[in-house]
């Protein structure tokens, strides 16, 4: 069989600000490795300078390495340069260079601030393996959480396996889920698994791709909603991680919730949690926590 | 006399030619998802190979999740009733069969005849076994055909929660964090798969010869984990994935058992 | 203790030559097992996943129910001579019936304790339905079990339960000498080796604490509540975490000792009345939740920050206090955190939910 | 494939009237407070003689029933399941409670008045009334979920006095006078708690009428089963289960009571009699087991291509109806004990000596018990094999279903296991289903 192209490869990004020069100011960083992505952000006297976001590798450790040296790529910083470090994500306790490990929830709330200004007060981070809604304070500082139950694990992977199953590039899933003529009942919500074989029925019952896309994206922002309805929507309302950037399921779950979701800042989203980190770092580092 | 058999899997669509009990052609096609035309185009390339039209064929049975959509069919059988006649036909002392495929795992106890005295297919929340191994071998980035053999270098047996593939998906990924090698983290994959597999089998109970077959059966990683967990040794015919269309192909015609 | 508790059993078969009883649920009457000379075990899980008992329970009960049977099916309780239960959740009793059916024993008791505790008629009712039960042991043992040796059996089990509510005393200090992690190995022992025994370890152990002060951060204080849970792998991941675990209301834990029976005329009457009046399991804690105001009143004694409710998958009593016990807290101002688990607990995935609570519960300002 | 029909067949006639009195019966809970009545909530096993001594005008609604009703309406039932797991109550709960539950949350009854003032059913066009809050809760325990059940409601609905009979005292052949005993003086607390609730004096001649109509029900509903016993069944399960519920209605009421002696019960008998079938080219007969997924009753149809039929199950006949053990050793309608109650405790005695032989009560004590009579069904009742519903959605009468399995076919009996939930749709499988009763046909030879 040919070589199967990979649906379910997103497309990896790295970015340097331009207009800033990093040398003579407080370098600080933090590396998020979770579990299907991973990201490093640069700041320079807590401002944004660097960021890099690929796929997590089978070795964490590594995957961390990977993901700061590609963000310090021809900025000519090298490792040693860097003031204070903050490990978040699955796994932040293997990220070798760092001092101080967080909690992704942690990170996404402070990341979120900083990325949505201070009137965001909830936060809904999807990633590979879990699904998580924050309440947050005007500085970011988390007030409640609730992650996702047992049987609704999985749902970032699941939107992979599914691209794959379809052969459509993960990127596209969005737009094509509103090329349909009307819109189709959700897949069952029930869990990612059952949504998968249901889905394929559809097909085989000759469903369009596009139309068991809709009904697949529909089924995950169904989820999603009763997860955040459990905790409360509370003004405003921003999302961070990979899921932010599938339109397919944002906008569903928009007009279920029946509240403005804050429009992605300029910055990757997948990146929220790497810049709480380094947030978090230079808070430390003010606070005499050297190296 | 001719007849065909015709399994409509999840994923692959399997097509089996008997003349006088032979099989004198196969052919194997990815579903996809325009189901009708790579049945068709599984069917024609059988027959290509066995040198026949389609007037030549005396009974044709279709079987599988998508039966209804085989293009022409005299009958249909049960997936359940098409295995066990299959494994009998290659391997008369079967008596238990097995069939995981891409996203149903089935068992089941037969006769000599191949007539299914009681069958199982797994519990909801285990579905999409097949499936579980491909996505993992993607998440340890370990090509599909090496996960099975890198399994059988694993130094350690690591317990993985066999009840549902989701949760055992996010205990795998923590793994990858606490740095388990790749060998230990494939032989967990493997173990919990064989484990949800014989915890259904025992539930209808399995008698010795028993055999695996389907598109999981290829896995040497998933064969050696299940001898360990049902404390045998499993027969794993060749081609075990087209045994489902064997088995079509013999009830056409009427096969009972004998030679 | 609780990783060679077969040996300590079969041991203790070949030194006293009695017989061995294995039973579920801590609602089964020991004192009057104790009184005719004979150890009573309780049966736990191993924390393995495991495939025997698929053919016999349907997977939606409860991982723990299932995991006991797995471990009698795998004959790691063949020295058993007696099974028995008393009437609880519909789960456990599961296990009891498919093992009796697939394992027999000599002696095999389905014990009808009473669900209604809040009826007064229930007192009567027990009493009767223990004097069944004490004859049907006299004659299995063939020995007669007097008012004497139900008195000394009682008093060796409530001295067990005084020196255990004097370590508990111990964990309401600021810096408590002993972990969540050790105390929960504590009461696993004490549920499978002889009551006297036990006792004299418990007043080393307290001389021990008496006045020591460990090293170790204490961190968040918390309590942790809920579905039966013997899971210390997860207890020790939580106390490195940057927490303690100073109180509990688990059935391996202070439920299980938490009253005495008061001494009265027949001692049967008073082994009864212990049991209506313990502190209830969830199935039996109705029309009114006794058992909030006996947890607000824990958090506020042993000074608790935080509460996390441990619900194990498909467990329906706890699932059905939940809402009421969380909302009870809340309005306390005790944050919750609630975690579902099956029988293998994913240490990954709690891990990041318990690191997260306690960085909201927690004073450090990072900001 | 054609079925030839082998025997006639005719459409009950008293379907009608069966339905009748169930609208009635959930028009009349309704609308109690309109007529100055009371209204009250217990499950389908409460001791439902009891409120019935407090007058004409006291109307129950049965958490089950309701529960399967909502399921029923399957846009409905979603509603209510997620506003029930919104408020926190995990989605593996009994399904019944979370559509119940649920009903309260969003404040919904699944029936109203259609345009011309009908009472029906909300699908039918009727816009629904908000659920109707009982004065009282009057409840069983046997299942550990029972009376939590209702602590729920009291607490969704801000408080409802509530009393709750705990009648788990062992299985009927180890009964004691203990307790009996311990159960009847509950009964006498919840008189008096009943009386002081409700204001209303109690009157010990309503609550023998309630206690006689319950042996007629229950007994007479066991008679009607009995006759399924025929070659061809004059009944399927299909539709039995629309009119065994109206003895988990309203056992203690004189409707239900009359509907099975007088009317039920005589036209049964005649269809046997005339050789009428349910199922006309039924071949092989099957039986069930525990309730069936509501939204999908077409699987029972689906059956019938086959020439199949499923003749009721331990569920249909021994939820509601009493059975004992004939002279000639098989199962019939329990005795109605012929006894004239000369005092309040006499009639308490009689009714919960009588109740507590219940077949459906006695597997909770041991899975082994219900083997034995589903062996005991399957063989006097003529089957073929049977269809285990492994139900996720009501634990109490799926508990020990695994080992029921094993018994039934160590005595012989081909067994199918299908997944399914009684009252959430979304956890049943309809193809999956299917293609297992295809293979399963195959098995006993109907294919």
């Amino acid at each position: 069989m040919p070589d199967k192209p990979e649906f379910w490869r997103w497309t990896e990004s790295r970015w340097t600000n331009p207009d800033i020069d990093w040398k003579g100011k407080v370098i600080t960083a933090g590396v998020d490795v979770g579990s299907v992505s991973s990201q490093a952000v640069i700041l320079a006297n807590g401002k944004l300078y660097a960021y890099s976001n690929m796929r997590t590798g089978s070795d964490s450790p590594d995957s961390a390495m990977k993901a700061i040296n590609w963000a310090m790529e021809k900025t000519g910083l090298k490792l040693n340069d860097i003031a204070y470090t903050v490990g978040t994500g699955y796994g932040r306790v293997n990220v070798p260079f760092s001092q101080r490990a967080i909690t992704e929830i942690a990170c996404h709330a402070r990341g979120g601030n900083f990325m949505y200004g201070p009137s965001v007060r909830t936060i809904l981070d999807m990633g590979g393996q879990d699904c998580k809604a924050i309440h947050c304070d005007e500085r970011g500082k988390v007030t409640n959480f609730l992650m996702n139950d047992k049987c609704a694990a999985g749902t970032g992977r699941g939107m992979e396996v599914f691209a794959d199953l379809l052969g459509v590039s993960i990127n596209d899933v969005g737009d094509l889920s509103f090329d349909i003529d009307t819109e189709p009942q959700p897949v069952s919500s029930t869990c990612v698994v059952y949504a998968k074989t249901e889905a394929t029925g559809l097909l085989r019952e000759g469903w369009p791709k596009n139309k068991v896309l809709a009904a697949y994206c529909s089924a995950m922002a169904h989820r999603i909603m009763t997860l955040l309805e459990r905790i409360g929507i509370e003004e405003d309302f921003a999302i961070t991680g990979g899921i932010a950037k599938n339109k397919g399921v944002v906008k569903r779950l928009e007009k279920e919730v029946g509240i403005k979701i804050m429009e992605t800042s300029k910055y990757d989203p997948q990146i929220a949690g790497a810049i709480g980190g380094a947030l978090f770092a230079k808070a430390l580092y003010d606070k005499g926590k050297r190296k | 006399m001719i007849t065909m058999g015709i399994d409509i899997g999840a994923k692959n669509i399997k097509v089996v030619i008997l003349k006088d009990n032979k099989i004198i052609s196969k052919s194997n096609v990815l579903a996809g998802f325009e189901v009708e035309k790579s049945a068709q185009e599984a069917i024609n390339k059988a027959l290509k190979d066995a040198g026949i039209k389609k007037e030549d064929l005396d009974k044709v049975i279709s079987t599988g999740t998508g039966e209804k959509l085989a293009p022409f069919y005299n009958e249909t059988k049960s997936v359940v009733g098409c295995d066990s006649l299959g494994a009998v036909f290659l391997h008369p002392a079967a008596r238990s069969v097995i069939d995981v495929g891409a996203e149903e795992g089935r068992g089941m106890r037969c006769d000599e005849t191949g007539r299914v005295l009681d069958f199982e297919v797994n519990e909801k929340c285990a579905a999409g076994a097949g499936a579980f191994t491909e996505a993992m071998s993607r998440a340890l980035e370990v090509p599909l055909e090496e996960f099975g053999p890198l399994s059988l270098k694993a130094t350690e047996e690591i317990p993985m929660n066999a009840q549902c593939t989701v949760f055992a998906e996010s205990e795998v990924v923590t793994m990858v964090h606490n740095k388990v090698s790749k060998a230990n983290m494939a032989r967990a994959v493997h173990d919990a798969m064989a484990s949800r597999i014989s915890s259904m089998i025992r539930k209808i109970g399995f008698d010795k010869d028993v055999v695996l077959i389907g598109g999981v059966a290829k896995n040497v990683g998933f064969i050696d984990s299940l001898n360990k967990d049902l404390g045998l040794k499993v027969v794993v015919p060749k081609d075990p994935e087209y045994v489902g269309a064997l088995g079509a192909a013999l009830a056409a015609a009427g096969w009972k058992g004998g030679k | 203790m609780e990783k060679n508790r077969h040996n300590y059993a079969k041991e203790w078969k070949k030194k006293n030559n009695g017989k061995v009883m294995g039973y579920f649920c801590t609602y089964v009457p020991e004192e009057i097992l104790y009184a005719g000379g004979i150890l009573p075990v309780r049966i736990l899980g191993s924390h393995e996943p495991q495939d025997v008992t698929e053919p016999h329970i349907f997977a939606m009960f409860c991982p723990f129910c299932r995991d006991c049977l797995a471990q009698g099916l795998k004959n790691r309780y063949e020295y058993l001579d007696g099974l028995m239960i008393a009437q609880s959740c519909l789960h456990i009793r599961q296990a009891y019936t498919s093992w009796i059916k697939h394992r027999p024993v000599e002696f095999e008791k389905f014990l009808c304790m009473p669900h209604k505790v809040q009826s007064k008629h229930s007192y009567e009712f027990l009493t009767e339905e223990y004097k069944v039960f004490k004859k049907e042991v006299e004659e299995w043992i063939d020995k007669k079990i007097t008012d004497k040796d139900l008195k000394n059996a009682i008093e060796t089990y409530n001295e067990n339960r005084r020196l255990m509510k004097k370590l508990y005393e111990f964990r309401k200090r600021d810096n408590p000498p002993i972990t969540g992690e050790e105390v929960m190995e504590v009461v696993i022992a004490m549920q499978m080796i002889d009551k006297a025994e036990h006792n004299k370890m418990l007043k080393d152990l307290l001389r021990k604490l008496e006045n020591y002060n460990p090293t170790r951060e204490v961190g968040s204080r918390l309590m942790i509540l809920g579905s039966e849970d013997d899971d210390t792998v997860f207890m020790n991941m939580v106390e490195n975490c940057g927490a303690t675990f100073v109180i509990d209301d688990h059935c391996t834990g202070s439920r299980y000792f938490w009253n005495e029976v008061e001494n009265g005329k027949d001692p049967l009457v008073s082994i009864a009345a212990r049991y209506i009046d313990r502190v209830p399991c969830p199935s039996k804690d109705w029309e009114e939740r006794k058992r909030i105001p006996h947890i607000l009143k824990m958090c506020k004694d042993w000074n608790v920050n935080g509460v996390i409710i441990m619900q194990q998958k498909f467990c329906d009593p706890h699932e059905l206090d939940y809402v009421a016990i969380d909302k009870a807290l809340k309005n306390a101002g005790i944050p919750t955190l609630f975690l579902e688990f099956d029988v293998t607990v994913p240490i990954g995935q709690f891990k990041i939910r318990v690191e997260a609570f306690l960085e909201m519960i927690g004073e450090e300002d990072l900001f | 494939m054609e079925q030839v029909a082998k025997y006639p067949t005719e459409k009950l006639k008293c379907w009608n009237e069966a339905k009748q009195i169930r609208m009635k019966y959930y028009q009349d809970y309704a609308e109690a407070h309109d007529k100055g009545g009371l209204r009250w909530a217990g499950g389908a096993w409460t001791f439902d003689s009891i409120p019935a001594g407090l007058g004409d005008d006291v109307y129950p609604i049965t958490s089950e029933p309701y529960g399967a009703t909502i399921a029923f309406d399957k846009k409905l039932s979603l509603e209510c399941m997620e506003a029930a797991e919104k408020e926190g109550y995990p989605r593996d709960l009994c399904s019944y409670m979370r559509n119940y539950w649920g009903s309260i949350i969003i404040d919904k009854y699944p029936f109203g008045y259609s345009g011309q003032g009908e009472f029906v059913p909300i699908f039918q066009g009727a816009k629904a009334l908000k659920f109707p809050k009982p004065d009282f809760i009057w409840q069983d325990h046997i299942c550990c979920s029972h009376a939590k059940w209702y602590q729920v409601v009291s607490d969704l609905e801000g408080g409802i006095p509530m009393f709750t009979v705990d009648n788990a005292v062992g299985p009927s052949n180890e009964l004691t006078d203990s307790k009996i005993k311990f159960v009847v003086e509950q009964l006498k607390d919840g008189i008096k708690f009943l009386e002081k609730v409700t204001k209303r004096d109690y009157n010990d001649e309503l609550l023998f009428k309630a206690i006689r109509n319950h042996f007629i029900s229950t007994s007479k509903w066991a008679e009607i089963c009995n006759l399924n016993k025929a070659i061809p069944a004059p009944l399927d399960e299909k539709s039995i289960y629309s009119l065994y519920v109206l003895g988990t209605l309203q056992k203690a009421g004189k409707q239900v009571a009359d509907f099975y002696e007088k009317t039920l019960l005589p036209e049964i008998k005649d269809r046997v009699k005339r050789g009428i079938a349910a199922v006309p080219n039924e071949k092989f007969r099957v039986m069930s087991d525990t309730q069936p997924p509501w939204s999908f009753l077409s699987i029972f149809r689906y059956l019938e291509k086959f020439g199949c039929v499923s003749i009721g199950s331990l569920y249909t006949f021994g939820l509601i109806g009493q059975w004992e053990i004939k002279k000639d050793g098989s199962w019939g309608a329990k005795t109605i004990p012929d006894v004239e109650f000369s005092n309040r405790d006499h009639a308490l005695y009689e009714y919960v000596k009588y109740e507590l032989h219940k077949p459906e009560w006695q597997h909770f004590y041991s899975c082994h018990l219900k083997s034995d009579m589903m062996i005991r069904i399957a063989k006097e009742w003529k089957l073929n094999g049977v269809m285990l519903h492994y139900n996720r959605g009501c634990e109490g009468l799926t508990v020990g279903i695994a080992e029921n399995r094993l018994a039934l076919l160590d005595a012989g009996f081909p067994v199918m296991a299908f997944e399914g939930n009684n009252a959430d749709e979304r956890e049943f499988d309809e193809a999956r289903t299917k293609a297992k009763i295809n293979a399963f046909m195959e098995t006993i030879g109907a294919k």
